[in-house]
This record gives structure tokens, C-alpha cells and sequence, in this order.
């Protein structure tokens, strides 16, 4: 197939996809086709629905694509949906989240040693939305468990992957200034 | 001990500066943006005792490479002391700050070993530091984090299609199916303490259920008796006490159809004589019958 | 605002409406904007999406407006859909499973003997969902069949290997705060 008769296709398996759906999924279905040829039409979409600037993006998100809106209009989808924003995490969970998410996998008392406090009602908030995974034991004392974060913490963070979280060296110097 | 002793001399020290702590909290509250109506004086709250360093380093304006040990300490007692002061519960994590804060400042106060090489005279406060600053990139990291969500929040998925019911992902974590389990294995524990309940029954007791469910009805259906054994010994029981019962004249076992259900009904009345199929029992039960009694439970058998 | 305004936030409504959404239902949101300039830019929408020929349409349907994939496409989105494995994992399945998971390689009755119910139909759908296989017969009395987690079930929950799974330590570890 040419670049231009997959381009439709990959398009409409995005649509349909519930979950971001990625290369290899698509390449499954297109029997055949080149991963190039693939990526190259998913490229070439994602410049066509920028230009178009419209309604909705193509993004890369948890490893895979998906069209969503743009956030420029979510107050009027949000009025729409009748949606609330979901409930904010409190910062002692997102600062946990993001010693988890740099640190991975990483135990709680490792995490305690980090914050200076405890973690574990902000560990049960980010298991319980799913942010976070258990990551099996670390082989010291005590067999801890070791947690990561999950896909579900990229599509709530907007990350295609974690090579995307901002680089953590570049928050050093904000208390010497 | 000592640490603990020093920091009771340090608290004493400083509880004569109530004043400024309070000033101090209060310009706090102002920059939180708390409102001025409260009636009590609130005070900021901080993530944990790194976050309170932070906030006194910035306050102070000092350098974080550089931190004065003993006014940072002072200040930092005083906001523990207040804590106090206010009834607010005082996380044990604070106070292992306090300690150490004491200690750096004591380790500071102590004369440096002139013939100690230069590298080897680490400086007390280079762990805090390394800490603090950590602590202050994971709270850059969680802050861009939160930007983050907030845009991701903004932006929808397309409204859910027919074909999503098709959705492979499994709503289960692996710490839900560990929930699932123990759920399964609480339930099974208080199954079994009915079962070691019900395990002290006796052959005498199991006659006596049997009559009296006659009593209530005319008919009993066995399976259902069966049924409701939760043990291999409390069925065993149950088929001692039928085949006892049955050889006592008291109850018939009648079947109407083949493999069908037994019934249990009592003897002599007249309605028996119409369905019976036999006094004897049905094949099938004459067999599990010949399954070997043990021991324990032929006294029971021949008390009765 | 201009037509060239009201397209992206109408294009985003048609794209987050479950069902088709009409020009009543787009103007109670764009409060103040008039049914023409609504009627107007949904026309040059429709117009949009049929020049592009990409792989989804924008069309009016059942009194209102949907975006789906184009017929044209329909057997690629089909074969993907198929490629999904179907449905939620029920209760009783979702039970059985974690009892499979953590006391593996297990029988039948011995399932029986832990849950208290049968678990046959929940087995069933456990094995077409390839999350459990087979073991081998257990050398007892009517030789019942084992089984046990599969690959699969390793990679949906995203474990590297079964001692992963989290124990009564970590549990008590979290609730203990």
C-alpha cells in the first residue's frame, strides 16, 4: 500500500482504539506493511491535524497514539460532559509520585528517606487511582515491595514515555538564586 | 540521651521568644493567603520537616550551601514548639529533625582536629544539604507534574463506542487481586470455624436435627440434607443417623424415580404407603454405605 | 466569534457527544452564538472531512452529528476489534484468578475448597482469555487437572514474574500507616 491509502486506515484504527494503540498493533493488522511505511503515514498524520489545527490533536501518549481534543476549548467540552476536573492529588502524593516516577522502582522506605516522611496514604491514593504499580520485592531484609509507575500515569501526564519527564537536574539551583 | 537532653535545654532556650513565633506564623498565614477571620492563630503546614527547612531557608534568605545551623535551628524549634503550643499533633518526623538539627549544631560548636587532613574535615551539614536540595528537585519535578495533569485534564478522549465493551485491559491491579485473595481466604476461614463448630456435632445430635425437621414437615428432601454438611465427617454423621433412624423403624427413605432425589418421611403415616418404593435403600446409597466406618464413630453409633 | 472559531469547539463537541449531537444542543453551549453561524460552520466541517478523505467522516445522523470511521476501512477495524479479547474480567472470574495466582498449580475442587463456590464457567473464561493454562494432572484419586497462570497474565498485569505479586506483608506494610 502506498503512504497515502494507509494513512485512512491507521487513522480509523486509532479512532476506533479505546487504549492508545501503538506501531506494533497496527502493523499486526496491516499485514505486510513496513514498520517504516507505518511510521511514516503516523508521522504525516500527526503534521496533517497539526496544520489543520481543528478541534482535536493526534498525539503520542503512553507509547501509542491517540486523537483527543485540543485543551484550548475544554471549557466548552467540559460544559458539554457536565464534567468536574478530577479530584486534585494533594502534594504530598504528587511530590511521591514524582520521587517515585524519577526513582523507579523504588521501596517506601527509600521513599521516606527522600521525603523525610511517611508515604504511605499518598502510596495508597496514587494504587488506588492507578498511577502507580507494585513492582515486585527488592531482595534486602524485609523483602520490601518496590513500586513504579504505570501507563495509566503516562495518559494522565500527558507522557508518551518516561524519557519525557523533565530533567530533574534542571530544578537544582532554584534555592541558590 | 544526650541529643534528647540538649534539645530540652534548646526548647527551654528559645520558649522566651514566643512573640516572634507567633509574628512569624502569622506573616505565614498572610502568605499562605489564609483568610484573617480565623479565631485561632493557624499555622502554615508543611509536607514533612524538609519542607519547614525550606521554607525558614527562604525566609531567612539565606544560602542553602551555607546555612546558618544554630539561627535555622532556633527558628525551626520554635515552629515545633508552637506546633505544640496550638495542639497540633507533632509527626514523629519533626522531632528526628530536631535531633538532628542539634546534633549538626553541636558537631559545628566542636573544636576541628588541627591534624585532621582537610578533605577528611567533612562539614556537618553536608548531608542536610545534599537532602534539602534533593528534596527541593523532587518538589520542582512534582510542581511540573501538576502543570502537566492540569493541561491533561483538559483534553478528551472521544466518547465511548459500541466496540469498547471489547476493552482488553483488565480493571485489576495486581495489589486488587491480592485483595481478592485475602477476601477469598477471610470468607474460608469463617466457613471453617462454622465447620470445626459443627465438627463437635454428634451422631446423638444429627438424629435429633432429623426428627426435628420431620416434625416441621412431612418430608425431607436427603440431598438437601446433604447439602447442607459442610464437612465429610458431618455427611458421615448424617448417613449414620439416617441409616440408624431407618433401622430404628423411625423414618423411610423413599425415591420416586430412578437417581432421583431420596426423601425422608416418617413412619406409619398413610401417605407413605402410596409412594414407597421399598423400605431398603436405593442402590447407589447402599453402596456409599459400605464406605469403611472408622473408629471414632462407631461409639457414637451404638450409644444411641 | 468567527466561523473559523466556532469549528474547532464544535468539531470537539461532535468528537466527545456519545450520542449525535444536534445544532440545539452545540448552541446551548456556544451561548449567544447564532444558529447560523453554528449551521454555517458545521457545514464547512462536513466539507472538510470529505476533501481530506481521511479515515474518518463527520455526518449527520439520527437528527444530529457523529464523527466515525469511513466504511471503506471497515474490515481493518474489524480485524483489529477481533484482536481484542472481549470483556471485563467478572467477579467470580477476578476471584478465581487471584486464588489460581497465588496458590498455583491448583485443581478444580481445591478452588472449590477455597472459594466455596464452583468455579467452572469462571475457569473457562480464565482459559479463553489465555490468562490461565493447564498444568498437568494431579497424581490423586479421579487424577483432576492443574493450572495455573499463564504468560499472558504476567504481561497484563505487567510483572516480570510471579514473585512480583504482591504478599500479606506489603499489604500490612500500606495499611499500617
Amino acid at each position: 500500500m502506498t503512504i497515502e491509502e494507509l494513512k485512512p486506515i491507521i487513522e480509523s484504527l486509532i479512532f476506533v482504539s479505546e487504549e492508545p494503540i501503538n506501531e506494533k498493533q497496527i502493523a499486526a493488522i496491516l499485514e505486510g506493511e513496513s514498520a517504516e511505511a507505518i511510521e511514516a503515514a503516523i508521522s504525516e498524520l500527526m503534521a496533517e491535524y497539526n496544520e489543520r489545527g481543528g478541534g482535536l490533536e493526534l498525539r503520542k501518549i503512553a507509547g501509542g497514539y491517540q486523537i483527543r481534543t485540543r485543551p484550548e476549548h475544554s471549557e466548552y467540552v467540559r460544559r458539554y460532559l457536565k464534567s468536574q476536573p478530577s479530584a486534585r492529588l494533594s502534594i504530598a502524593a504528587l511530590e511521591t509520585l514524582a520521587v517515585i516516577a524519577y526513582k523507579q522502582p523504588i521501596t517506601i522506605p527509600e521513599i521516606l528517606e527522600i521525603r523525610g516522611v511517611t508515604s504511605t496514604s499518598a502510596i495508597k491514593t496514587l494504587l488506588d487511582r492507578r498511577l502507580i504499580v507494585a513492582r515486585g520485592h527488592k531482595q534486602v531484609v524485609g523483602r520490601p515491595m518496590m513500586y513504579g509507575t504505570s501507563k495509566e500515569f503516562l495518559i494522565q501526564f500527558g507522557l508518551s514515555d518516561l524519557s519525557e519527564l523533565p530533567n530533574l537536574e534542571d530544578f537544582e539551583d532554584l534555592m541558590s538564586s | 540521651m544526650f541529643i534528647t537532653l540538649f534539645s530540652c535545654a534548646a526548647m527551654a532556650e528559645t520558649s522566651t521568644q514566643q512573640d516572634s513565633i507567633l509574628a512569624t506564623i502569622a506573616e505565614a498565614r498572610l502568605e499562605l493567603g489564609e483568610t484573617a477571620e480565623h479565631y485561632k492563630v493557624k499555622l502554615p503546614t508543611f509536607e514533612g520537616p524538609l519542607d519547614l527547612l525550606l521554607y525558614l531557608i527562604r525566609k531567612e534568605e539565606v544560602s542553602i550551601y551555607d546555612i546558618p545551623i544554630a539561627r535555622i535551628t532556633e527558628q525551626y524549634l520554635n515552629y515545633v514548639r508552637a506546633m505544640r503550643e496550638l495542639d497540633i499533633a507533632v509527626a514523629g518526623e519533626f522531632l528526628v529533625m530536631a535531633a538532628t538539627l542539634i546534633h549538626i549544631k553541636s558537631q559545628m560548636l566542636l573544636p576541628r582536629d588541627p591534624d585532621a587532613p582537610e578533605e577528611e574535615a567533612e562539614d556537618p551539614r553536608a548531608e542536610l544539604v545534599y537532602q534539602l536540595l534533593e528534596h527541593q528537585k523532587f518538589k520542582g519535578a512534582a510542581n511540573v507534574l501538576h502543570q502537566r495533569a492540569m493541561i491533561e485534564a483538559a483534553t478528551f478522549t472521544r466518547a465511548s463506542l459500541e466496540t469498547d465493551k471489547n476493552n482488553p485491559e483488565i480493571a485489576a491491579t495486581t495489589f486488587q487481586l491480592f485483595e481478592v485473595f485475602r477476601e477469598v481466604l477471610n470468607r474460608r476461614r469463617a466457613i471453617t470455624e462454622i465447620e470445626i463448630a459443627r465438627d463437635e456435632m454428634t451422631m446423638a445430635e444429627k438424629i435429633a436435627e432429623i426428627k426435628l425437621a420431620l416434625e416441621e414437615r412431612s418430608e425431607v428432601s436427603a440431598r438437601e440434607m446433604f447439602e447442607r454438611a459442610r464437612s465429610r465427617r458431618e455427611m458421615v454423621l448424617l448417613f449414620l443417623a439416617l441409616l440408624e433412624l431407618v433401622k430404628e423403624l423411625v423414618i423411610r427413605l423413599k425415591q420416586s424415580e430412578m437417581f432421583g432425589d431420596i426423601f425422608i418421611a416418617k413412619r406409619g403415616e398413610p401417605s407413605d404407603q402410596v409412594s414407597e418404593v421399598g423400605g431398603q435403600l436405593p442402590e447407589g446409597t447402599d453402596q456409599s454405605g459400605n464406605e469403611p466406618l472408622t473408629a471414632d464413630h462407631r461409639p457414637a453409633a451404638t450409644e444411641l
